[in-house]
Formats: C-alpha cells, sequence, structure tokens
C-alpha cells in the first residue's frame, strides 16, 4: 500500500519537474496534468473517493481553461542565462528550503507514523452518523457540523467568480 | 467561436445528456455514495463546457446564458442562507444550520433532513459558478482583441 | 515516513518554479502544485492501514473509518483552488494582450 | 415526440444508476430526466422513428458481433507489425467513399474504423471519410474502400437508414 503511494509520488514529481522545465507552453501545461491525475490516484489509494470524483473533473476542467488561455501563443522559452538575479533566486531557494526541512524536522516527532493514525478529534464524527442521518460521513460533515466552512467555501467561489469577469469583460452590459 | 468536426458534434449531442443526468445522479445521492454537491456541480458544469466546446457559440447568445448564470449564482448563495436561517427561526434550538427536519432512515434515499436540499444548492451554484468561469475565460477573451 | 518527505519534496518544487521561472502560466502550474502537495499531505495524515472509506453501510458494523475531517476540509480547498486558479488565469490573459508576452522580464521592462 | 424519446432514454439510464425501485428514487428520476430533456432536446437527433424500430436493433446485435470480430483479427495484425523485427509498414492517408446517407451512420462508421486498431478516421468532408491506415495495401480506390468499410456498411444501412 505504501509502497504504491511512493510511486504515484515519485511519478508526480518527475512530472512536475517536466512541466516546469518544458520548452513550449503546451507541453508544460499537458505535463502539468500529470501531477493532478496522480494525484487523483493518491486519493483512491488513501480512500477519499469523495475526493477523487471532484479532483477528475476539475483536473480535466483546469486543463482545458489552460489550453484555451494559451491556445493561440506562440511563445518559446528563451535560454535563461547565469547572472547575478539567478544566483540569489537560488540562494533563497536554498534558504527556504533549510526553513522548511527544519519546521518539517520539528512538526515530524508530534506526527504519527504514516497509517498509524489515531483518530482522537474525529471520533465524535466518525459516530455521528445517527446525528446526521447521512450515510456518507463526509457529507455529514460538509454540511451538518461544518456548514459555516461550506457557506464561506460559496461565498469565495462567488467572489472568484466576480473577480474573473471584472477582470475579463471590457465593455459594460449594455455594450455601450 | 468556431465549433468542431461533426464526428464530435454528433457524439457530444448523445454524450452531454448522459453526463448531466450523472451530475444530477451524483447530487441526488450525495448523502448515499461517494460525491455531493461539489463532485455533481462540476460534472453538470462538465456537460454544458463540452457543448460550448463542441459546437462553437454564438457571443451574443452567450452572454445572455451568462447573466441568466449570474442570477442562478447569486439565488443559489440566498437559498443556502435562507436553508440555514431556516434552523434559526423553525426550530426548537435556535442554531444557525440546525437540521430539524425528520431524519429518517440511514440509507434510504429520503433521508439525513435538510442535507439532500443543501446538496442540491450547493451543486447549483458550483455548476453555474463554473460555467461562467469558462464562458468568460473562453469567450471574453476574444473579445478584449477587439 | 517516506511519503510525507516525498510531499515536502513536491511542494519545495512549487516554490521553486515560483520563484525562478519567468513565465507567467509556469508561475501559476507553480502555485498549483505547491496547492496539490499540502492536499495530499492532509489527506495522507488521517489515513489508517487498512481502514475502509469513510461511508457508513448497514451490512458490516466495522468501525474502521478512515479520518474523514481532513477529506471534508480538502473537499471544498479543491474547489477554492480552480476557482483561484481562474482569477490568476485572467489576470495572465489580461498582461498579454496588454503587452503581447507572457514574460514578466518584458513586462517589467515594457512598463510605463 | 423527439422530446419523449429522450425523456424514455434518460429515465431508463436513470434506473441503470440507482438500480432500486422505490417510489422516491423513481420520482427524483423522473424530476432529473425531465430537467435534462428540457435542456438538452433542442439538440438531440431529428429521427426519433427509428428507435422504435426492432428490428434495426437485431441488426445492431449482428453489427457488434461483426465488429468485435474484426477488431480481434486487426489486434494481431496490428501486434505481428509491432513485434517483426522488419517494421512492415507503410503508413498513409486514403480517401473513403462512403455511400451512407445520414450523418449518424457515418460518425458511427467513422468510429468503428478508429476503435479497429490500425486505421484512424481523420475527418469527415461530405461524403468522404480521410482514413489514416498503417499499411496501405494497394492504391486502387475500389480494392480499399472494400477492405476498409464494405463489412460494416452494408449492416449501418440496415441499421439507420
Amino acid at each position: 500500500m505504501e509502497i504504491y503511494l511512493i510511486i504515484m509520488l515519485i511519478l508526480m514529481i518527475c512530472g512536475s519537474l517536466f512541466s516546469l522545465h518544458a520548452k513550449d507552453l503546451l507541453s508544460a501545461v499537458i505535463s502539468y496534468g500529470i501531477v493532478g491525475f496522480g494525484l487523483v490516484i493518491s486519493f483512491l489509494l488513501l480512500q477519499a473517493p469523495d475526493l477523487a470524483i471532484v479532483q477528475v473533473v476539475i483536473e480535466i476542467v483546469t486543463l482545458v481553461i489552460m489550453i484555451a488561455v494559451i491556445k493561440d501563443t506562440t511563445e518559446v522559452q528563451d535560454k535563461q542565462t547565469a547572472s547575478f538575479s539567478q544566483f540569489i533566486y537560488l540562494l533563497v531557494l536554498l534558504l527556504f528550503t533549510i526553513a522548511f526541512y527544519l519546521a518539517f524536522d520539528k512538526i515530524s516527532g508530534s506526527l504519527s507514523p504514516f497509517g498509524q493514525h489515531t483518530t482522537r478529534m474525529a471520533t465524535a464524527y466518525t459516530q455521528g452518523v445517527h446525528e446526521t442521518g447521512s450515510a456518507n460521513l463526509v457529507t455529514g460533515i460538509v454540511f451538518g457540523f461544518r456548514g459555516y466552512d461550506t457557506l464561506g467555501e460559496a461565498t469565495v467561489l462567488f467572489t472568484a467568480v466576480i473577480g474573473v469577469l471584472t477582470i475579463l469583460r471590457l465593455k459594460g452590459k449594455k455594450g455601450e | 467561436m468556431k465549433g468542431m468536426t461533426i464526428i464530435v458534434r454528433k457524439v457530444t449531442q448523445f454524450i452531454a445528456p448522459i453526463i448531466f443526468l450523472f451530475g444530477l445522479y451524483i447530487v441526488f445521492y450525495g448523502h448515499l455514495t461517494p460525491g455531493g454537491g461539489f463532485a455533481g456541480g462540476v460534472i453538470m458544469a462538465s456537460a454544458f463546457i463540452l457543448q460550448i466546446l463542441a459546437n462553437g457559440e454564438i457571443l451574443d447568445k452567450l452572454r445572455q446564458e451568462e447573466s441568466g448564470l449570474e442570477f442562478l449564482e447569486s439565488g443559489a448563495i440566498l437559498g443556502f442562507l435562507i436553508i440555514a436561517g431556516l434552523g434559526l427561526i423553525i426550530s426548537s434550538s435556535f442554531v444557525f444550520f440546525s437540521n430539524f427536519i425528520n431524519k429518517g432512515i440511514v440509507g434510504k434515499l429520503l433521508s439525513a433532513g435538510m442535507i439532500p436540499l443543501e446538496n442540491i444548492i450547493v451543486g447549483t451554484e458550483v455548476c453555474a459558478a463554473i460555467t461562467t468561469i469558462f464562458i468568460a475565460l473562453v469567450v471574453f477573451k476574444d473579445e478584449v482583441a477587439l | 515516513m517516506i511519503p510525507f518527505i516525498l510531499c515536502l519534496i513536491l511542494f519545495l518544487i512549487g516554490l521553486y518554479g515560483i520563484i525562478t521561472q519567468k513565465n507567467l502560466i509556469k508561475i501559476i502550474i507553480g502555485l498549483a502544485i505547491m496547492e496539490y502537495s499540502v492536499n495530499l499531505f492532509l489527506i495522507m495524515i488521517g489515513y489508517i492501514e487498512g481502514g475502509t472509506a469513510p461511508i457508513f453501510a448497514e451490512k458490516f458494523h466495522l468501525n474502521n473509518y478512515v479520518d474523514p475531517l481532513p477529506q471534508a476540509m480538502i473537499l471544498t480547498a479543491i474547489v477554492i483552488g480552480l476557482a483561484t486558479t481562474a482569477l490568476l488565469l485572467a489576470m495572465a490573459i489580461r498582461l498579454y494582450r496588454k503587452y503581447g508576452t507572457f514574460d514578466i522580464r518584458k513586462i517589467n521592462s515594457l512598463k510605463g | 415526440m423527439k422530446k419523449i424519446t429522450l425523456f424514455i432514454i434518460l429515465f431508463l439510464i436513470w434506473m441503470a444508476f440507482s438500480f432500486n425501485l422505490e417510489t422516491a428514487n423513481i420520482l427524483s428520476g423522473v424530476f432529473a430526466a425531465l430537467l435534462t430533456t428540457l435542456i438538452f432536446s433542442s439538440r438531440f437527433l431529428t429521427s426519433w422513428k427509428k428507435f422504435y424500430n426492432p428490428v434495426r436493433y437485431f441488426w445492431l446485435i449482428i453489427y457488434i458481433i461483426i465488429f468485435v470480430w474484426e477488431c480481434i483479427k486487426a489486434n494481431f495484425d496490428v501486434a505481428y507489425r509491432v513485434l517483426s523485427p522488419r517494421m512492415p509498414i507503410k503508413p498513409g492517408i486514403v480517401k473513403v467513399h462512403s455511400s451512407l446517407k445520414t450523418e449518424i451512420a457515418k460518425v458511427i462508421l467513422a468510429n468503428s474504423i478508429t476503435m479497429t486498431p490500425g486505421t484512424i478516421t481523420v475527418d469527415i468532408i461530405d461524403s468522404d471519410l480521410y482514413v489514416h491506415w498503417i499499411y496501405v495495401k494497394s492504391d486502387d480506390p475500389a480494392y480499399y474502400t472494400k477492405k476498409i468499410i464494405g463489412r460494416f456498411e452494408t449492416l449501418l444501412k440496415r441499421i439507420f437508414e
């Protein structure tokens, strides 16, 4: 079980590296799809079918939108020359890596090892079938115990749509 | 926006209603099987996206559709708030998001009180939002060039 | 412990993309990769070896579910992720229409 | 009438999805199929009468059997070409003239050609199919038309026309 997850993660890492170094944008976007669909299979391996269903459709929609955006642009990335700013970027990246690694080292002591999770918090939720009446526990939590979060999520989605329309629409609705 | 070849268009005629129906199924059975409002809403939106991509739509018609979708989306959020507020007014416990309808038997379609209603409303909202984003990004992109 | 470390590496690759790449689309891709790795990390924390998917079935009463709380949180985060990606892409389109390129160095020098 | 046809098909698909016979399920199925019909019926097929003709379904079953058989044969052919060390391939695009009239029959024919390994339909323009073939056996139009679509075409004419 764990070994399959490791294989999927290595595939995702390869896909992301290729995606960031691809010459033209179309192959970058398509190999970005590897990461998303690898994530879908990882969700299935981790027993989260709800998330797998959402992620697979979202990934397709994201790919369609991205390809629609870059479709009629023919930009090829020119060779990056080593310069002073490049050196600074790498230094910043190294500092970030060290900081994240130290933080991860600190918290990994309090994390239980992979697959040995003890559901301290979620015991009430897993027993809550008869409280919400929903056989799918995830839906029961999303709408029952944590309705406020869902309300906030709906608001964020609405705001994002308004933002997209505001940015993209030049003419008014009257068409003047 | 131009459409695609006849093969794609003819197959879309059959596939798009079935995809939409499957999205509705995911929404209606969200409290029994994997899925729910979010997944079903995105699947329903993908049926519309498939139709727009395959047939190629006229810009003016899409403008009308888009304003209708905005109306649907705002209405869905309002409905969500009303359902949440009903718990405050009607139920005896006076809590926001109170699940006051009879729960029924776990595993039947008519169970879980308010959760199917909330599923349907969130599905409508997500479907409208993602279709609007797609129309804006793909169609209004051409408009900016004018 | 190895999956957690690989997840951290995926996060750092996304960060590397944001810091070093010059193309707007690739910066957006880097951001999306970071988001994916965080989602996967949170789901991994909740996994129990041999646990079943959190769906209650009447027939067999084994209470060995995977933790449903992170799944419910990530479910909303995925949809929000699509919305933020779309917003970023909209800004990229506007910049492309104005300056004719996705390269941030050229956009910086053309500004004014 | 077109709407009723679509409604019946969608309702049957709904029952196949959910697979139980409770009243609530049937009512929600009717609602869902009605909603889908109202939204999508304007783009659905126009020739609804052919759906209620049982003879066409008989030919459809025979078509599926023949299609599976052709598929297996083509699979072995392509496997031989891939595995043999001399690589006996001669790819090219041929223009096949089809005598089918309706659009849906042409699309089904194109999809059948695509699904058999070794041949891919690139495009349909009027009644000509442009087919990419892994080994173009001859330049004679009559020969390759018979070779590629010969068996499918007569059956499709019985199913759709």
